[in-house]
């Protein structure tokens, strides 16, 4: 709680009393964001190791997936939704308290992924607004938890609601994918 | 006037402290009503017809069970804090009250209150096959392993 | 002697190989195809069929399922007295004292599509035929619950079938990729 | 209806009609029959028998497990009719994950098939890879060189461990000890970590193709694995003390959801439910395939067919699985990964570059893909869940003409009713996480 005097009221750092309550509000819901678990096909196993021990989203004050959609308000579309799955996702993302967000983990919600066919919605945004676009196939742990990242930096910085408020439509926002291992592995038995 | 002063304050309190709650969140929280909310949540699909009004008999016995455990709990609370001072006469009026309270637990409990279902009833009796429910009986204890010396034999093969 | 012992067999060979192969089971004319038994029936001998081979000790039905053959050019030879048919239902019998499959083929007309039900004699067949049912159009007499199972209750068509499209949505250019 | 219009209707038309379970008034006395379970029905005579109960103070409910439930293991909805917490009738309603991958099947090659059929059973995928190409291979008539079927088999066996750390997490879960799937996940995590050395991905490997595996072993890999010996054995005996020493657990797993040997067959279940009513059969052991007839395991079987049998199979199997890495760690023989015909196996990259034959052939394979001659072929391999059969009907083509995957958990869904009538609620999420539905195999 220091204040940088020689550069006046602009040197006043940040911390309570000086805060906005909206700050604090946004702190608030970034802080504790409960995920419903809508885990559909394999990517539900890796959101499920997202929230295992090795990868841990309890850092991030998610590791509690909420069964009902009256306690979640982040809806992680884990998997590819089919055509008779899609009134049911329709239905629980209404039912969700506001305000709610979806990241659409895997390439079979963002775009049907490799099932071009009769069976499958081809993008989940043809039914719910998609926040955050999670690429892969599945996704590891560490590409989710990038999501969910990129998420809580929008909600902080708040403008990801006053863009839902006029069009109506999520912040649509494409990240890359960040797994797999970091060093090529050399591949014995050449002989 | 002193003397009840805590308990007024306290009063209010509460009183202020249920306004406060029951407006805040008309307040704060954003409001969309959408058809979907007020539906009830049946994981997700549109119940096609409505739930019936009447509920078994059994799920009572459970408000029961609650009513008995958790309130006469809140009675016991002031008694224990302040039983020296009270002395003999607050323990006479202690378990006067305590015996009709028992008196509709034992009641309960002869109506198999906390006897759900027949699964119970059927499994202790083995019904299936004795020793199935028993706590000796462990992950070793409970498979045997079949080498590789031969494949199911004539009876096996039912 | 010996050498016309030693010849007939190479004749017979010949001969066995051609004319009855492996035995018809039940009367039912059995072709071999890499170890895969198949043995075909028509449609009204199917029940007394897997009756006789349950009592005979084929006790548990792995699979039924169905294969369209509309366009398919080289179609797996059917012993003579069989007609080929658009659909062909394939049931999979398992034996567990002889560790083995056999392969039951009922060619079922696309005019008048309906196979008599297995769900008598091997109850788990009930999901497996109401799969066939959504999927081909194979309508099950004497299935106690024929609707479908995959797909939702009002789609229109049965996806399996050759003349059922893909669905493929054409997937659109959208702008040429960034720089490689 | 598309889902377009159901966007602006707003109201989820999500009922399924014929589908769903109806009440009994409506449904009148065939639905009645249904009571015991939902393939194996109540006879006439028992349901007479059933019929003096008057029905009018026993209001029955009739409520969903529905597709979005934390403890349906995916999008499986059962339909539940409850005599206040007593389960009476229950339906599954499937195909909540319908992919069309057999659709998908008929359109892709040979060489692109494992892509697709590894997506089907999302907790086992090397085992839907390995029985596509074991019946592409029985298609084509060619022998996969010895290293190849002994490296499935190690890869096959990872899986299958993986595939039980995962149940043995979600199972915890489901009866209530929470924390299991943390100490489940430990090790599944340890597990996927070799695997993704070996095959570069931590799921939907397509390392299993038809003609043997994708590349070979990576350096280091004994260390990786003899590392994981180590571990998870000391591990596992952890969970012993955790959960089987338990009352509570013993208390909500034994004498719950039993079924018999002569029930498991007329349902055609098979894997650990069959095994756990007392009737030895694995196909491993019973029809081997790939190199199972020379590695020494045992097949575990239970004594009363209820859940807790079936948790004790699957640890012990787990520990199995353990043994026969073990064996296969000393006996991999050296040689080459795929099999040699030029036809299936594309050339190896380097030759690309020096002949001209070499580089046609290369293209030839990855886009047109080999051609497979025509016939039938039915292979089945003994998957975590039961047995996992994939029917491939050729006609000489590139793509295969009809591929059928026959998923166990179709038909272990289907017997969910059967074990669990008569029993509560509670009991009925112990006998769904005992069965351990994989839903994608399911609904393919």
């Amino acid at each position: 709680m220091g204040w940088d005097l020689d550069d006046g009221l602009a040197g006043l750092d940040h911390n309570v009393l000086t805060g906005r309550v909206e700050d604090l509000v946004r702190w608030a819901r970034k802080s504790s964001l409960m995920p419903a678990t809508f885990g559909l096909a394999c990517c539900a196993i890796e959101m499920m190791g997202a929230g295992g021990a090795h990868y841990d989203l309890a850092r991030f004050g998610m590791e509690v997936f909420r069964a009902s959609p009256r306690q979640a308000d982040l809806m992680i579309v884990a998997g590819r939704v089919s055509q008779k799955m899609a009134p049911v996702l329709r239905q629980v993302y209404d039912q969700m308290m506001e305000p709610k967000w979806v990241i659409s983990m895997g390439v079979c919600a963002s775009s049907g992924g490799m099932f071009n066919n009769y069976a499958i919605v081809q993008g989940v945004d043809q039914i719910v607004p998609v926040d955050v676009y999670a690429p892969g196939c599945p996704p590891g742990p560490e590409t989710l938890i990038h999501a969910i990242n990129t998420l809580h930096g929008k909600i902080l910085t708040g403008e990801i609601l006053r863009r839902r408020d006029e069009t109506g439509a999520g912040a649509e926002i494409h990240i890359e994918q960040r797994d797999g291992q970091s060093e090529p592995v050399v591949l014995a038995g050449r002989d | 006037m002193g003397q009840y002063l805590p308990i007024v304050v306290l009063a209010l309190l509460a009183v202020v402290f249920a306004v406060i709650s029951r407006f805040a969140s008309g307040l704060l929280a954003p409001s969309r009503p959408n058809p979907a909310k007020q539906a009830p949540y049946e994981c997700g699909i549109v119940p096609s017809r409505e739930p019936p009004e009447r509920f078994p008999v059994r799920f009572y016995f459970v408000a029961m069970l609650f009513i008995i455990f958790d309130v006469e709990i809140a009675f016991l609370y002031p008694y224990a804090v302040s039983h020296g001072t009270l002395g003999v006469g607050g323990l006479v009026a202690i378990v006067l009250f305590t015996i009709p309270v028992f008196a509709s637990f034992v009641y309960e409990i002869a109506n198999g209150g906390l006897d759900w279902g027949p699964r119970r009833a059927e499994r202790s009796q083995g019904v299936h096959a004795p020793g199935i429910v028993s706590a000796g009986r462990t992950t070793a204890t409970t498979i045997r392993r079949v080498g590789t010396e031969g494949r199911p034999t004539e009876g096996e093969a039912a | 002697m010996t050498d016309a012992d030693a010849d007939t067999p190479d004749g017979d060979e010949g001969a066995t190989e051609a004319t009855e192969g492996p035995e018809p089971i039940h009367g039912a004319p059995v072709t071999e195809h890499r170890g895969h038994r198949t043995a075909h029936v028509a449609r009204d001998g199917l029940l007394d069929l897997v009756k006789a081979l349950r009592d005979e000790g084929w006790l548990m039905l792995l699979d039924v399922t169905a294969v369209d053959q509309l366009t398919n050019a080289n179609r797996a030879p059917l012993p003579e007295g069989v007609a080929p048919e658009r659909f062909e239902l394939h049931v999979l019998l398992m034996s567990h004292r002889e560790a083995s499959r056999l392969t039951l083929k009922v060619q079922v007309p696309e005019d008048d599509p309906t196979v008599p039900s297995l769900f008598a004699l091997h109850p788990g067949a009930e999901a497996l035929e109401r799969e066939v049912f959504d999927m081909f159009g194979i309508g099950f007499d004497g299935h106690p619950d024929l609707t479908r199972i995959l797909m939702p209750e009002d789609w229109e068509g049965h996806p399996l079938r050759k003349d059922y499209a893909v669905g493929r949505i054409p997937v659109q250019f959208k702008g040429d990729p960034g720089p490689r | 209806m598309t889902t377009t219009d159901i966007h602006e209707k707003g109201v989820a038309l999500t009922s399924e009609g014929a589908q769903e379970l109806q009440p009994r008034d409506i449904a009148g006395g065939t639905e009645v029959l249904r009571e015991m379970g939902c393939v194996l029905r109540l006879s006439e005579a028992e349901v007479a028998a059933l019929g003096d109960v008057d029905d009018d103070d026993a209001t029955t409910t009739i409520m969903n497990m529905g597709p979005q439930h934390p403890s349906t293991h995916g999008v499986l909805r059962l339909m539940l009719e409850l005599d206040g917490e007593e389960v009476l009738r229950t339906k599954p309603v499937v195909g909540y994950l319908h992919t069309g991958m057999e659709k998908t099947g008929e359109q892709l090659t040979y060489l692109q098939g494992p892509t697709n059929v590894t997506r089907m059973d999302y907790a086992a995928p090397l085992f839907n890879e390995l029985v596509f190409s074991l019946a592409t291979e029985k298609l084509l008539g060619i022998e996969v060189p010895e290293r190849a079927t002994w490296i499935r088999m190690l890869l096959c066996e990872l899986n299958r461990l993986s595939s039980h750390l995962l149940f043995i997490a979600t199972n915890g879960m489901d009866v209530g000890a929470v924390s299991m799937m943390i100490y489940g996940w430990r090790e599944r995590e340890e597990t996927l970590r070799v695997l993704e050395l070996i095959t570069g991905l931590r799921m939907n490997h397509n390392f299993i193709r038809p003609g043997g595996v994708a590349a070979d072993l990576p350096e280091g890999w004994q260390a990786a694995v003899r590392n994981l010996l180590d571990t998870v054995p000391a591990r596992l005996d952890e969970y012993e003390v955790l959960l089987t020493d338990q009352p509570v657990y013993q208390e909500r797993l034994q004498g719950v959801g039993v079924i018999t040997t002569e029930e498991c067959i007329a349902l055609g279940l098979t894997g650990p439910i069959l095994r756990s009513t007392g009737y030895a059969w694995d196909l491993r052991r019973d029809v081997p395939y790939l190199a199972y007839d020379e590695v020494d395991f045992d097949v575990v079987v239970g004594s009363y067919g209820d859940c807790f049998d079936r948790y004790s199979i699957r640890l012990a199997e787990a520990r199995e699985s353990m043994r026969i890495i073990a064996q296969i760690l000393d006996r991999l023989p050296a040689g080459d990964y795929r099999v040699q015909d030029k036809k299936v196996t594309p050339p190896p990259r380097a030759r690309i570059d020096e002949s001209m034959e070499a580089l046609i052939h290369h293209f030839k394979i990855f886009t047109e893909g080999f051609k497979v001659p025509a016939g039938e072929a039915y292979a089945a391999v003994e998957s975590p869940r039961g047995e996992l059969g994939c029917l491939l009907v050729s006609d000489g083509s590139a793509k295969p003409y009809r591929m059928r995957v026959r998923g166990p958990s179709f038909m272990n869904v289907q017997a969910l009713p059967h074990m669990m009538h008569g029993g509560l609620i509670a009991d009925g999420v112990a006998i769904i996480s005992s069965a351990d539905p994989i839903m994608g195999e399911v609904d393919r």
